[in-house]
């Protein structure tokens, strides 16, 4: 105990004038003294480095198919954002797979040095190690192995070279069934591109394509095919499988063939299109087909597959394979569909990722070369198959049987658990790298920091294991190609580039600075798909039956459990069920109703391999006779994030047959029990209920018949099967808060009114930008006891409502966050002007202010202002990924979405110094401010200045489908919402005239500045599309100013020591 | 009606001051004892607030979007019963109503004590509780303010004002009782007292400023009632919140307050009537005109009750009819449906005059009142919240232990400081009651002498 | 309450009554002879009593009020119009800066706290409390029970027969001269 | 009822008792707060009285007024660096050594390579030059203490200020003339004491270890750096007049938004 001396105790009381500043202090927690922090300078200062400010890496994150070029956001010395790299392909968009890669590098749990066992060794021994087991492997005669994820590029070539034919790579729910139909049809076992941005109607059986699936482009290309303002067209997207996920929900149209009969259904449908089309060569390859007899056994009608085939025809289709449980049958018969269709190649090639797709049977065959004593030293990379494999498998034992196993994991993984030797590699922030995503296409790996831990390159360790164990390269040195006598892993790199990629020497250090400040260098190649195809054995399909047909799919963030551990992931709700840190069953409704069961009740879900116990979720969206479980959750030898959350879905499965996780039959019976899934109160299902959400006009959906109405029923547009430009304002959305009487005048934005438009139409409720915003605002992590009960702090949610449309069960994601009101109700009630209105429209709030009376949350009609409940704090070293500009927030205090506004003045501050004190910053720079919007992929989101009459916002706020939530409210949010628009086959299209439909189209067109590339060249076709991309160009052009105007001068950041901890 | 005088009263002058004094600073046992039991539970409710300052709010059973729990239904449910006591004492006392004085003192003390009690609130409920001066106008070197058009600020304005023109009229009413007990002590009480009593001694020129003054804090006083659960009311009324929203919560809240207060004072009174023997000063002649006020004004609640409901059926408003809909069919019916009992249905045998004259039905049903204005704020505060305009966020909200008990503690607050009055003050109005007595005259004297 | 026939040294007469007419009219009596500069001892206030030593006069306490009131306006309105100008930006929920509607509430309320207050403070002034300087002569405890007084602390000397007739006749049951026993409270 | 015997006292006061202790005992503990989650998702609990600094240890003279409080003061630093021989001797300009002022947030406290551009040659045989030397030499960084410790929910630039046109002076006082009494520091040891090194004072008073000798305090705050100080000129200073002409009302005006320094 300290006396307290006299001035301690004035400063207690608060009473002395030079008090106040510190009086203000809850913030920081440092009431009455501060401990003297150290100013340490460089000793010798980088030449690029400026503290405090930005400096941007072009860099990639992800290997694999999804590879992902970003710029890295670096601030004294750590990263704390990921953006999209400009130069590479797709609009400039992040998703959530790289933000979620960012925290992986903090993770608390990653192994911070090489251990053996559970010892902690020096890099030195470690390596040792590898290359004595490595000699010794070659002197005996056995094998290497290297078992990894997808990998291409450099480290693809540095393994091939090491393990030669036994570098398997290998992902649980990856792309086998894909590769192996694509080698049984086309005689390569390479994936195939889809160009949905040319396809006007898209029909899955089951890909999750806004899931993550497929290459990282995918949702961006759903954007710009479901975007009215880029393309001609949107595009209507149908969705054949028992059970619709996130992808499936966002389907216009859901056909529900029953379990096993998807195979059947594509080859039906691919048959008909074939008739249709006159392709004679897949007429053959598909036999005979009885398309009455397929539908019957899928419980569909046979006019359902003829109009699914006419659509196809008519609407410029394209056809995707099944999800996770999709066959390599299903598979064979979707590629069939498109050769079919005849499609063009850019709608649908062969340039897809052509790293080489291991399957899971010859990875067991490589696990039985284990087993059999046949391997030396196994290394196994970031991929973690004693979880991912069914137990049947063994895959444990089998492991164990190595000489030496060893992980260059630096998550901790039950793989890793095993591994002898533990060697952990650097992440792809601290390492170099060339990945090769799609055929041509190359993106360049940069380190954008120091390794966080004591970690190496991966591509080092092999190397000096390489050398160390005299290895000679197992590929033939046939063409020039890099080798172990590189210098290190960036030489090897290096030399990459230059032999393998380049091919050649001439003009290396120029092309080598380009592509370190661009991260991107090829072209992607099209490769149009040619038949060559030997006969193929079809199977008839037999719906599978007794009992619950237990599905899996990849969870919506921690996909195949390799996020498990980013609390990031674990916290973003469900899109469907807003679920959240664990497992459920996903059933039908009718089923739960059937069983006397209700949500959070607790079941056991039997099959023939196992046996769990979890809570359900009775959800729309599934046939009676399917449950749905996801993958990624139930670790036992993952981090703190990881372990003990949820259920493992493998172990309910057995052998994963042909490359595909067979969906297993099922008992589920109630326990009795209740259990929770966290789903924080959320309300997943709104049907049937007096007041549904289309009466509060959250979600506002238009109906086939208000298209019909408005003379955009599809019947009326050959070659379009939805019409959504000529659509009317909805009477009822019309009102604008313009045009209330008002008792105080509106309030003046001289210069700026920040606001936003949120395309419902086109969010996929992938989440990414919740997750962003998790990264940027330094949003705390509250765990799955706090957000059980609805304690979560995100600042964005995505409400998701469901509603009974033209007999399908529709789902609408809306986007929540700050609406940044005009005259907000959260502003009038704190009683210490903590929030207010500022001059540029935004709903300022100052945390430092808050004493935390909660009443803004009550009296705000969105509920999305956010507590502090406590006092969070940051393990470390996640405390190092916090952003500086933004305050940390302590307990008592309520925060809320401020659209970035530390962005927002920095890009003020970069303005001002390019362009001079009183210069207004244009909308192209304005665009990608938010990272909400800068993360989302489809688009959704639209930022910017709506004082600017050209500007984008204020163009799309003027939409025909523009709505307000709320408006009655005259709150005058500064977010617009774009009702989302489902286009069935509308029973009552027929009884419409066509008559009238020209003027209006015509019209439309006139007056349709919104739909700005319509305006200039009416309908087109692809060319139109590149002109309208040219467009995007330009604006591309002026983010790249905005870039560097955000690399080279930054300000108005916080103070280094901003974020809690950052040092 | 059993006529405006009160049937049973002390004789003379002499007696009322006896019998009033004879009470104070005897603790019996049963007042140890409750005592005891209002300290325990206000140093409990003191502990839970600890904990939640040092973890935080999170403690609570809050999640977004219902943000405001039971520290604010309790802080309204004090706020309420705060206003019978100035009514009864001012308003009454400006209509010349006679049987106030039989229970306006207490009532006021019942009335300080509960605005003590609301007062705690708005600084318990605090996020950061430490910060709550900045409440206050204070010129500082920051510049900073506060904002004066939030209804939270206007309630600082408002209960602090009332406190503090209740705490004021409260001990100018006691000064001339205190200058009596001064007079009937001895030794260092009689010192306190006396100086409590501020040398009172009855000269005409004391009384004579003394009744202006008392006559102008009555007329201030009264419409401060009435504002004052305005004010509170439009802290729910000025939120855009459906059920929230609406221009009839003052009265509303008014009536409701008037209701609540009427029913804590028989609470309160009944039993100390009883215990004190003071059948001359409060007895059912009192808990008669005070169940009459409480049969009005849970007239008014009902009738205040049935327009929110036709109007939001009415509007078609689907915000509007959703949550009034919901309330009563929802999560939280059953506190509705016991709002409804309690505070319309349970008051109605008072229209029978023998059973708003019989102590155990008037006690019973006064204590139905006090749940059922509580619940009245529940359904307010919680039920509007948990299902605010965003279907997606509908969530319910059940207080933690931390939240009871400081709740618990709040019950504790008041009883140690009205059961600590009852012991020190007079708890009857003398001088007043000695308005009520029949002054002794020499004439009246002189005709009883003449039979 | 005028002291007319006092003298620079004067006498004090105590008369104590036990019946309230017999008091109004020894004051009545006492008026009537021209005897003023007597204060008079009630356990309760009786408005007959008041009428006649102050003939109606009413309290200055009201000007008080008035003028506390009209002080309380003010400043509610001057606080919070001149704090909202001082940040002319921050005009929450669109809202003026100076927004009369709600702002009159904090002027109602400090209308009713400065009027409140200035009256407790007029009253304090003109009754002259606290009192305990007050002659020992009007301190008894009598008449703050059941008795009445009239006292007069200086009397003429040469109308002290005067009085003491006056007091006797009107029916007091007790008539002091130069007394200034301290009285103790019956069975107190 | 009426009369309560003393039978009904006991009773009563018995139940109060046992109810009192019944309540209390039923009281939530701490650890039932404390326990969960504490290593995942940890938590920070408020403290109700001020931390304590740490009293009899070295670190104790670590722990200072929270800045901008005490003006006239200011840490110990690790080598008497005067500004007065550098900017009012020599006549170097500010942006010489803290170069990053019209860049960055930061001022920029010089890398020690910057100091060894002329210490190489100047002044070599000073003790406190050859202490940068040394620093210099072994590749470390010289562990300057902060003199203005702003709290971390103030996002301050020095670039919008600097490029404003307001003069490192306005804010940090006349720095050329500060650190006079330095010069020659070390030289004669223990003649020059340090000025006004308040809580040197305090702690040092009560030091059991009498050895401690206050250090050099090269640098002391010259203005508050309160919120109300910055807000005297925010929105009068000059230079918004020059740099936004017509425009110069509204900018006045946006100065004085809350979030023009925290966020």
């Amino acid at each position: 105990m300290t006396t307290l001396n006299r001035r301690d105790f004035l400063r207690a009381l608060g009473i002395t004038g030079s008090t106040s500043a510190l009086s203000a202090c809850g913030l920081d927690d440092n009431w009455y003294k501060t401990p003297v922090e150290s100013i340490l300078p460089y000793v010798v200062k980088p030449d690029q480095v400026t503290p405090g400010t930005y400096t941007f890496f072009a860099t990639t994150l992800t290997d694999g198919p999804t590879g992902r070029s970003v710029t890295a956001r670096h601030r004294d010395g750590r990263v704390t954002f990921v953006s999209h790299n400009r130069f590479a392909p797709g609009r400039p968009a992040i998703g959530a797979a790289p933000l979620l890669e960012l925290q992986r590098h903090y993770a608390p749990d990653r192994i911070t040095g090489p251990r053996k066992g559970e010892a902690a060794i020096s890099w030195d021994d470690g390596l040792a190690a590898l290359a004595g087991a490595m000699k010794q492997s070659v002197e005996a005669g056995k094998k290497i192995v290297f078992l990894g994820g997808y990998t291409s590029g450099a480290m693809k070539l540095l393994t091939e070279q090491i393990a030669g034919d036994y570098a398997v790579r290998w992902e649980p729910l990856g792309y086998e069934a894909e590769a192996l139909a694509s080698e049984q049809v086309f005689g390569t076992r390479q994936l195939p591109f889809y160009g949905l941005d040319k396809a006007g109607y898209i029909l899955s059986f089951g890909a999750p394509f806004l899931g993550g699936w497929g290459d990282a482009d995918m949702e961006e290309r759903y954007g710009t095919a479901r975007d009215p303002n880029v393309g001609h067209r949107v595009a209507r997207v149908a969705w054949v499988a028992p059970y619709r996920d996130q992808t499936g929900a966002n389907a216009d149209d859901w056909y529900a063939a029953a379990p096993g009969t998807e195979a059947g259904v594509a080859r039906a449908i691919a048959s008909l299109v074939a008739t249709k089309t006159g392709a004679t060569d897949v007429a053959t390859l598909l036999g005979r087909v009885d398309v009455a007899a397929a539908a019957s056994a899928s419980g569909l009608t046979v006019a359902d597959l003829e109009s699914i085939a006419a659509n196809l025809v008519s609407g410029e289709g394209i056809a995707l394979p099944g999800g996770v449980s999709g066959s390599v049958e299903l598979a064979a018969a979707t590629y069939l569909i498109n050769m079919a269709l005849k499609a063009p190649a850019e709608r649908f090639h062969l340039g897809g990722y052509s790293g080489l797709i291991h399957s899971t049977d010859e990875l067991d065959e490589v696990l039985d070369l284990i087993a059999n004593g046949g391997a030396g030293v196994v290394v196994v990379g970031d991929i973690d198959p004693v979880y991912a494999l069914p137990d049947a498998m063994n895959v444990a034992d089998r492991l164990s049987k190595a000489d030496l196993l060893v992980s260059v994991s630096s998550q901790p993984t039950a793989t890793q658990a095993l591994a002898g030797l533990t060697l952990p590699a650097s992440g792809p922030l601290e390492d170099w790298g060339i990945t090769n995503p799609r055929e041509g296409l190359f993106f360049l790996r940069q380190p954008a920091m120091t390794p966080v831990h004591d970690t190496r390159s991966l591509g080092d360790i092999l190397l000096v294991a390489a050398r160390g164990a005299g290895l000679e390269p197992a590929v033939p040195a046939g063409i020039p190609m890099p080798t172990f006598a590189a210098q290190d892993w960036a030489a090897y790199v290096r030399e990459f580039m230059d032999k393998v990629v380049a091919g050649g020497q001439v003009g290396a250090d120029a092309r080598w600075i380009d592509a370190l400040q661009k991260g991107v260098f090829g072209v992607p190649r099209v490769l149009p798909p040619m038949l060559d195809a030997a006969p193929i054995a079809w199977t008839e399909p037999t719906a599978l039956a007794g009992g619950l047909i237990l599905h899996t799919v990849a969870h919506h963030l921690v996909g195949d459990g390799r996020y498990a551990d980013q609390p990031w992931a674990q916290e973003t709700s469900d899109p469907l069920s807003g679920n959240l840190w664990g497992s459920w069953l996903e059933v039908s409704q009718a089923w739960a109703e059937a069983k006397g069961l209700v949500r959070d009740d607790l079941v056991s879900v039997k099959t023939p391999t196992g046996t769990v116990e979890l809570p359900i979720e009775p959800r729309p969206g599934l046939r009676d006779d399917v449950a749905v479980l996801a993958f990624g959750q139930g670790h036992e030898g993952g981090g703190r994030y990881a372990n003990g959350y949820g259920v493992r879905a493998s172990g309910l499965f057995a052998e994963v047959a042909s490359g595909a996780w067979t969906p297993a039959v099922a008992t589920v019976t109630g326990t009795g029990g209740r259990g929770t899934h966290a789903n924080g109160g959320i309300v997943t299902t709104m049907r049937s209920t007096t007041f549904t959400d289309e009466d509060r006009a959250f979600g506002v959906h238009v109906s086939a018949e208000k298209l019909a109405a408005a003379g955009d029923a599809p019947a009326h547009h050959p070659g379009e099967l939805t019409g959504i430009h000529h659509l009317e304002l909805d009477e009822r959305l019309q009102a604008k808060g313009e045009t209330y009487e008002n008792f105080y005048l509106p309030p003046d934005h001289s210069t700026y009114r920040f606001g936003m438009t949120v395309d419902v139409n086109a969010c996929t409720g992938c989440a990414a930008c919740v997750v962003a915003c998790y990264a940027e605002n330094n949003l705390p992590v509250v765990g799955r006891e706090r957000a059980s009960v609805g304690k979560q702090m995100n600042w964005l949610r995505i409400n998701r409502y469901w509603e009974e449309a033209g007999g399908h069960d529709d789902v609408k994601f809306v986007p929540m966050m700050c609406q940044q009101c005009g005259h907000a109700g959260c502003e009038n009630v704190c009683p210490v002007l903590a929030t207010y209105h500022n001059i540029d429209g935004l709903n300022a709030m100052v945390y430092n202010r808050c004493v935390g009376t909660r009443y803004c949350s009550n009296a705000c009609p969105f509920s999305v202002r956010r507590f502090n409940y406590h006092t969070y704090q940051w393990p470390e070293p996640f405390n190092l990924m916090l952003n500086p500009d933004v305050s940390t927030r302590t307990m008592g205090v309520m925060e809320k979405c401020t659209f970035c506004v530390q962005r927002i003045r920095q890009t003020k501050s970069a303005w001002k110094d390019q362009e001079g004190f009183s210069a207004v910053v244009p909308d192209e720079v304005w665009q990608n401010t938010p990272a909400c919007v800068e993360a989302c992929p489809s688009r959704a989101l639209t930022f910017g200045n709506r004082n600017d009459e050209a500007a984008k916002v204020t163009q799309f706020a003027k939409s025909g489908r523009t709505y307000e939530p709320l408006q009655e409210l005259n709150v005058r949010s500064a977010i617009n919402y774009l009702a989302k628009a489902n286009f069935h086959d509308d029973p009552t299209a027929g009884h419409h005239g066509g008559g009238h439909h020209e003027a209006g189209h015509d019209e439309a067109h006139a007056a349709g500045a919104a739909h700005g590339h319509d305006a200039e060249g009416g309908h087109h076709e692809a060319a139109g599309h590149d002109e309208g991309h040219g467009k995007q160009g330009g604006s591309a052009e002026a983010h790249g100013a905005h870039g560097e105007a955000h690399g080279s001068n930054h300000d108005e950041h916080g103070s280094a020591e901003a974020g809690a901890g950052a040092h | 009606m059993q006529g405006t005088e009160n049937p049973n009263r002390p004789a003379t002058f002499g007696e009322a001051n006896r019998d009033i004094i004879r009470v104070l600073l005897k603790p019996s046992m049963g007042w140890a004892a409750l005592f005891a039991i209002s300290t325990a539970a206000m140093i409990y409710g003191g502990w839970c607030w600890y904990l939640q300052l040092v973890y935080g709010l999170g403690v609570g059973g809050y999640n977004p979007p219902v943000m405001w729990g039971i520290y604010i239904v309790t802080f309204v449910f004090w706020v309420g019963i705060g206003h019978a006591g100035t009514l009864i004492s001012a308003i009454l006392f400006l209509v010349r109503s006679k049987w106030r004085t039989g229970v306006y003192r207490a009532s006021e003390a019942m009335t300080v004590f509960a605005v003590m009690t609301a007062l705690l609130f708005p600084v318990l409920h605090l996020g950061r509780a430490w910060q709550v001066y900045w409440f206050f106008p204070y010129p500082n070197q920051r510049y900073l303010w506060m904002n004066f058009k939030s209804p939270l600020m206007w309630d600082v304005f408002a209960i602090s004002t009332y406190f503090t023109v209740s705490a004021v009229f409260f001990f100018v009413g006691l000064v001339p009782d205190i200058a009596v007990v001064r007079d009937h002590s001895t030794g260092l009480v009689k010192k306190i007292y006396g100086v409590l009593a501020l040398g009172w001694h009855g000269t005409m020129r004391q009384w004579h400023h003394y009744m202006a003054a008392y006559g102008f804090f009555a007329a201030l006083a009264a419409p401060l009632v009435l504002s004052v659960h305005s004010v509170v009311s439009w802290d729910f009324a000025m939120a855009i919140t459906a059920g929230w929203h609406s221009t009839i919560f003052p009265p509303y809240f008014v009536a409701g307050a008037i209701f609540s207060g009427c029913a804590m004072v028989i609470t309160l009174m009944l039993p100390l009537s009883y215990a004190y023997n003071w059948e001359k000063y409060l007895n059912l002649w009192h808990f008669e005109q005070l169940a009459k006020m409480c049969l009005l004004t849970s007239g008014i609640l009902t009738y205040a009750y049935g327009t929110e409901y036709f109007v939001g059926w009415y509007s078609q408003n689907p915000y509007e009819w959703g949550i009034f809909y919901w309330r009563a069919t929802g999560e939280y019916a059953w506190a509705f449906w016991l709002m409804v009992f309690c505070n319309c249905v349970a008051p109605l045998p008072w229209y029978i005059r023998s059973m708003r004259t019989n102590p155990a039905v008037l006690f019973i049903i006064s204590i139905f009142v006090n749940i059922g204005m509580w619940f009245e704020r529940f359904n307010i505060v919680v039920s509007s919240l948990a299902h605010q305009f965003d279907p997606a966020v509908w969530t319910s909200y059940w207080p933690s232990e931390i939240e009871w008990g400081v709740m618990i503690g709040s019950f504790g607050w008041f009883g140690f400081w009205f059961l600590l009055f009852l012991q020190v003050l007079p708890a009857v109005a003398i001088a007043e009651i000695k308005e009520l007595i029949q002054p002794p005259t020499k004439a009246a004297l002189g005709a009883v002498e003449a039979k | 309450m005028s002291t007319a026939t006092t003298a620079p040294a004067g006498i004090r007469i105590k008369g104590i009554y036990a019946h309230l007419d017999c008091l109004l009219a020894g004051i009545e009596q006492l008026k009537s002879e021209g005897i003023r500069g007597f204060e008079v001892l009630s356990p309760l206030p009786r408005h007959e009593i008041i009428d006649a030593v102050y003939e109606g006069r009413p309290s200055p306490v009201r000007w008080w009020t008035m003028i506390g009131g009209m002080t309380g306006i003010n400043v509610g309105f001057l606080l919070t119009s001149l704090t909202a100008i001082q940040w002319p930006m921050i005009n929450p929920g669109g809202k003026p800066v100076v927004a009369l509607p709600p702002y009159a509430v904090i002027m109602f309320e400090c209308t009713i706290l400065f009027g409140a207050l200035f009256t407790a403070l007029g009253a304090i002034v003109h009754t002259g409390l606290p009192g305990w300087w007050l002659d020992s002569a009007l301190k008894d405890p009598r008449c703050n029970d059941d008795k009445f007084g009239i006292v007069f602390l200086r009397a003429n000397v040469q109308d002290e027969a005067r009085i003491t007739e006056v007091l006797r006749a009107s029916g007091a049951v007790e008539v002091t001269t130069g007394d200034d026993t301290i009285y103790e409270v019956p069975n107190a | 009822m009426r009369s309560m015997t003393k039978q009904h006292h006991d009773v009563a006061n018995l139940a109060g008792v046992v109810l009192a202790f019944a309540t209390l005992a039923g009281c939530p503990m701490p650890a039932d707060y404390d326990a969960t989650e504490a290593i995942d998702f940890p938590r920070k609990t408020h403290s109700l009285l001020p931390p304590a600094p740490p009293a009899f240890s070295e670190e104790a003279k670590g722990w200072h007024l929270g800045s901008g409080m005490v003006t006239g003061t200011g840490p110990e630093q690790p080598i008497a660096f005067p500004h007065y021989t550098h900017v009012t001797q020599n006549g170097m300009e500010c942006e010489y050594c803290h170069q990053a002022a019209r860049k960055s947030i930061h001022a920029g406290v010089p890398q020690v390579s910057t100091c060894m551009n002329c210490h190489t040659y100047v002044g070599k045989d000073k003790p406190e030059v050859a202490k940068v030397a040394e620093y210099f030499a072994k590749g470390e960084s010289i562990p300057w203490k902060k003199v203005h410790d702003l709290p971390d929910f103030v996002h301050f630039s020095h670039k919008r200020h600097v490029r404003a046109g307001v003069d490192c002076t306005e804010c940090h006082g006349q720095m050329g003339l500060q650190g006079k009494d330095l010069v020659g520091w070390g030289v004669d040891k223990g003649d020059k004491a340090a000025h006004g090194d308040e809580h040197g004072d305090e702690h040092g008073a009560s030091h059991d270890d009498t050895s401690h000798e206050p250090g050099p305090v090269t640098v002391i705050r010259e203005t508050t750096m309160q919120m109300g100080w910055c807000l005297d000129c925010h929105a009068t200073h000059p230079s918004i007049d020059t740099n936004y002409g017509n425009k110069a009302d509204l900018r006045r005006a946006e100065l004085k938004d809350c979030w023009t320094c925290h966020k």
